[in-house]
């Protein structure tokens, strides 16, 4: 950031940045480090495997879980892919549930029927944790149209990877965002790849113009700079709720690790240098620590206290996941039917035979 | 069934669109939406006035995007709506699938209960009259087999009526097969806002001893038209309508079983894992001793339709095809 | 047009329009005016039950097809939808293989077994006729990729209907075509409708901003110009088949009919008055005969010839038609699968049981 | 099967890589197009160095866009290519489903066999470890139920290479359902570029006299692993692979009936309308008075895949579940 004040070092700690006070600040920093220390926790656990499954970290992109997630409401929406973890624990689900969920424990927020692709907490607004590349952008809608419907003024963040721009869900959906005017915020987490794909090798237009076609405001934003992306959400929120309709914002990150658990962090499809540039250079923790000590806003002591109360609270959600019961075996037949009808079988297996008139 | 209620006869398409109107008057989160529902008042006719009783918030013309659409219907489901999506025919439903079977029928397992999906997927299914191969297909099997979704296939107007009623209040995702070809029948249908047809119950549709046909949807009318030609030859067959393949009533399946130890099923679609397929393996497992031949499956023939008229009509299961399987199990 | 010559009758007959010849106008007209009594033709035989099924017709759209498909060469590809009589026309299928096709007889294009939405004739490039809104996006890609595999210089016309590009497979499609720079031209025929939504309904931009995701460029033609229509298409094909890519045309028309024949010409969705004021100011013959008579190109006695003479086809053609045998009832099974494997059942209605090891 | 030729030892993944690289070698109208499939060397692996063998003409990393994939696909094979098209899992093909059933599956029956389609659909379908309800899902009703499209499902690597060269050179729709976790496994597998495993032809993987499991795919092995168990214990069980599902060995099902008696059918996926109904049907209309007992069917519980491993074991078929269905038909 270019426009920092140059610090006098006999100046009384600064109290703002752009707005944000020192505090805030300081709940921003402490929530990227959770998100970087609770995902290194995972790294860990799957590698001994007490997590299973795919599983796919945000290590290098927290800055757009923080910067995008922060600004909203309680009462609004977030909706997301099978990358997730620091979303939901952003939009307040709690770090313990998400941790035990991985470990598929009865504690884990979708009772460990779900795993690290299917988060969920609706209580806080996070609706999922889907697995399909780009289903999402339907459900958006959907959660969109409902708000309107009975005239509340919530919002919906969706995020969907770069790579999700090319299914035909997302633009049946975006459509229908724009002709209804619905309040919701695409958010493409652009890492630049899908996998092993490049976005340029997808696409021959900027991801800034995948909404033209419907008329969906496109924004660009920096989102290894948290402050940055913070503030133009809460920009964009603002005028989403109170009826400007639909966004859609290219949230430029990186990924610093592979695809998921079972992808080398560089390959065949980029290089060793290309990585450590990026992680040398643009880790948004790092950025945002230059940010905060250049400004006097932070001390070295003070970042190692935050990091090391964080580390303490990873200690404790990776116990609690570990200690925590199984899922009892009834929950494989309780939760495919919300509803078990008076009358007539439901499960073909002989689960429900000779009950009701099954 | 209906003993002693009022009744008004009606069309199987103004049941559809009276069940409609009174859900929506009884409960402000239930909406319609798909293509041509309001303004067109339906492709078929069965959303008409509904646009004017309820107005455009609640009666929704959508693009021509069926993925997309079956996904707003299940992410306005998720934050509580009760939306019934109308498809202008199932077969375009196809395009939507993937939102059916991996968002509506896995989001209240995958949410561990947080999320149910009360939702309605309804149009007709199945072929009408010389409408060629990708519009005549009978789409069932797409939806039962993947657990999480219910379905059931009114063939009469009271049942069409009585079970969208109870898919509409159904917290879960049910589908609603109707037929082109049966909008136009009518029958008596009680005047009872309250009147439902709960899932899970199969009708005896005409009572016999000798031999069973089980059916759903639209081929009820054919098995009726083949039991009344077999009654003239002395031939006493039961009809016994599903009506709802998921739940499906088993009870009632055995019953008719065990009462003639001999049966058909017919059904409109395909016969490679068709619900013909899985009611033959279900009698033959719970009621082996009961079978005195095995049972018959009278299907569209394994082909796509053709459009002319004289083959679509060869390919199609009609009451002679029936009536001829009835006498191959009565030897 | 503004541009034509103000004609001096005494003057010998002018001999070009625009680069066209007389005898081209002439073809031009005869071409749309049998495509107009050959559709007439068909909704006669409509109402006394020789055609059946769902049955759509270009009536007023005349020029989409003259306009559009002409300039092609005959290893150059068409695509359409349900709606393509005069295209398969067009194409060079022959007037008698519709209508056989439509009167479901063994001489139709496609053996009485596709009917009015599913015309093809392979060896003339009509490659259907295909009754998926927007599945034929899809088709049209492959075929242009099958194009550039072999090196070939052909091009794909695929027509969609203004409905159409709401839905994801020709977004996906589109994408595709642009980053593979493939030899497909998208022609939109905008009539304005997808049967009773007016596409302003379920779109916030206009037509031409449709492929503006992906990087197609687009351009707008008034589709009731026929030789607007040719000349564009005339050019675009051209650069489409020098390796320009992709290209995506708004196709400006009308439907004078119901959407199909079940569908009144007006009603809920469009008044009485829409529909005459178009059919009076832009019936795409009429403004044709006008520009042909302005220019001293064409005579009312010439042009009445011409009428007769289609008239006397468009009755020949219904002769066959009538008088064409039905398909043997072998064709049920025979086209299912084009290769019956050695061993095992393909039908699982009793078909092939007791063949091979069925 | 194999009697005297040279065989290499390979795994499944190398045995598929084979037979596309061998096609593809002897046939420039081959391709293979999907997600990750060149530069990434598929995400599976599967088609590690043909994009450095074929160049980026012939091996093509596609957008994620599955429906337009194969509808560009079939396309591509409407004039006359021969398309590989990979799902990256067939849970992803369900958004393709369209482009399947309404454009491959019926082209050359609305074009009155003007056009064919010679495309091979391929990819994991079912349950690998713990991927959760919409990554463990076996698709093949999906890709049977309509007429058109034929389906074989490789158990071992000789099958693996030579199902899949048969797909590629037939005329018509293929799928061909893998498994992630077949991939590793490793098999005898003849060197020979001309061999093939012709469509329709089952394989008994293990003979046996007392009781009959048919299956397909990987629960092949279960069921030699069933089997196995069963043999400690003086039963004699014989495991009948049908390998390809559609055409159907017949013929092959109706002998190994006619020897045992006793049948059990077994597969990864759901019961509703699964393989087993259709088998199950099949079996008790042709070989009525050979069975001595209902046959029985071993899936997947009809429920949506859950994450947590010890639950997922429970919903998966398995060898212990195969012995009780096999003890149960033998009484
Ligand atoms: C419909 C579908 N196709 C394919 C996949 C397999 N898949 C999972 S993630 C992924 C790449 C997505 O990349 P992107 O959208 O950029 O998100 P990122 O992983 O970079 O966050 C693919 C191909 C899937 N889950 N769903
Ligand atoms: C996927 C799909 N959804 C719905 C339909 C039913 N349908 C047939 S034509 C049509 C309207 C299409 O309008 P447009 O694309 O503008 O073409 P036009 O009929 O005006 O030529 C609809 C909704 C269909 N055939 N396919
Ligand atoms: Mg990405
Ligand atoms: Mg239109």
């Amino acid at each position: 950031m270019s426009e920092v004040d140059t610090v006098d070092r006999d100046r009384p700690a600064t109290q703002e940045l752009h707005g944000f006070s020192r505090e805030r600040l300081h709940e921003l920093m402490r929530a990227m480090l959770l998100y970087r220390r609770f995902e290194e926790k995972i790294e860990e656990a799957y590698a001994i495997g007490k997590i299973g499954g795919f599983c796919h970290v945000h290590i290098g992109q927290e800055a757009t879980a923080a910067g995008t997630i922060l600004p909203l409401r309680r009462e609004d929406y977030v909706i997301s892919a099978y990358r997730a973890h620091t979303q939901a624990i952003a939009k307040g689900v709690e770090p313990r549930a998400v941790m035990a969920e991985l470990y598929g424990k009865a504690t884990g927020c979708s009772g460990g029927l779900g795993g690290s692709m299917h988060l969920f907490n609706k209580a806080v607004g996070f609706m999922g944790g889907h697995g399909i590349v780009g289903a999402q952008a339907a459900l958006a809608v959907g959660i969109a149209f409902g708000i309107k419907y009975r005239d509340e003024d919530s919002v919906v963040v969706c995020f969907l990877g770069d790579a999700a721009v090319n299914q035909g869900a997302f633009h049946e959906a975006m459509n229908m965002a724009a002709i209804w005017n619905l309040p919701v915020i695409y958010a493409v987490e652009n890492n630049g790849y899908g996998m092993g794909t490049e976005f340029t090798r997808v696409s021959t237009t900027e991801m800034a113009r995948k909404s033209a076609s419907h008329g969906v405001p496109a924004t660009v934003v920096n989102g290894q700079d948290v402050l940055e992306t913070y503030r133009t959400f809460d920009e964009l929120v603002e005028r989403t709720r109170t009826g400007g309709g639909p966004q859609f914002v290219d949230v430029r990150t990186y990924r610093f690790r592979g695809h998921s658990m079972s992808d080398p962090v560089s390959g065949t499809y980029r290089s060793k240098q290309e990585v450590e540039r990026k992680v040398d250079c643009e880790d948004p923790i790092t950025l945002f620590r230059d940010q905060l000590f250049e400004a006097d806003l932070m001390s070295q002591d003070e970042l190692e206290a935050l990091d090391a109360e964080v580390m303490v609270e990873v200690d404790a959600v990776e116990a609690f996941a570990e200690s925590s019961p199984e899922p009892e075996e009834s929950a494989i037949y309780d939760f495919v039917y919300s509803q078990q009808n008076e009358h007539g079988r439901l499960f073909m297996d002989g689960h429900d035979r000779g009950q009701a008139n099954g | 069934m209906t003993g002693g209620r009022p009744m008004a006869e009606m069309t199987y398409r103004d049941a559809l669109n009276q069940a409609m109107v009174e859900e929506m008057g009884r409960d402000d989160s239930v909406f319609l939406i798909g293509e041509e529902v309001a303004e067109y008042d339906g492709a078929y006719k069965v959303s008409r006035g509904m646009l004017d009783q309820f107005g455009a918030r609640r009666v929704v013309d959508s693009p021509i995007s069926e993925l997309g659409v079956a996904g707003l219907g299940v992410g306005a489901a998720m934050v509580g709506l009760r939306p019934i999506v109308e498809f202008m025919t199932f077969n375009f439903s196809i395009l939507a699938l993937d939102q059916v079977i991996n968002s509506a029928a896995k989001l209240y397992q995958m949410s561990h209960g947080q999320i149910n999906v009360p939702i309605v997927f309804r149009g007709p299914t199945g072929a009408a009259l010389q409408l060629g191969a990708q519009h005549s297909q009978a789409c069932e099997t797409y939806y039962v087999h993947a657990p999480g979704v219910k379905l059931a296939t009114p063939a009469t107007p009271a049942d069409a009526k009585g079970l969208l009623k109870a898919a509409i209040r159904d917290d879960d995702p049910v589908a609603i097969m109707e037929g082109e070809l049966l909008y136009n029948i009518k029958g008596e249908v009680p005047d009872d806002d309250d009147f439902i047809v709960p899932l899970g119950v199969a009708d005896v549709k005409r009572a016999g001893d000798d031999v069973s046909i089980i059916t759903h949807g639209k081929m009820v009318h054919v098995a009726l038209q083949a039991a009344a030609q077999l009654a003239k030859d002395g031939v006493s067959a039961e009809v016994l309508d599903l009506r709802s393949l998921r739940p499906l009533d088993v009870d009632a399946i055995l019953a008719t079983v065990s009462k003639t130890n001999r049966v058909v099923y017919l059904e409109e679609g395909w016969p490679y894992a068709g619900i013909g397929a899985q009611i033959v393996a279900m009698i033959q497992e719970e009621a082996f001793d009961h079978l005195d031949a095995p049972i018959l499956r009278v299907t569209q023939a394994d082909v796509n339709m053709p459009y002319n008229k004289r083959l679509e009509q060869l390919v199609k299961p009609n009451a002679a095809k029936v009536v001829q399987a009835c006498r191959k199990v009565l030897y």
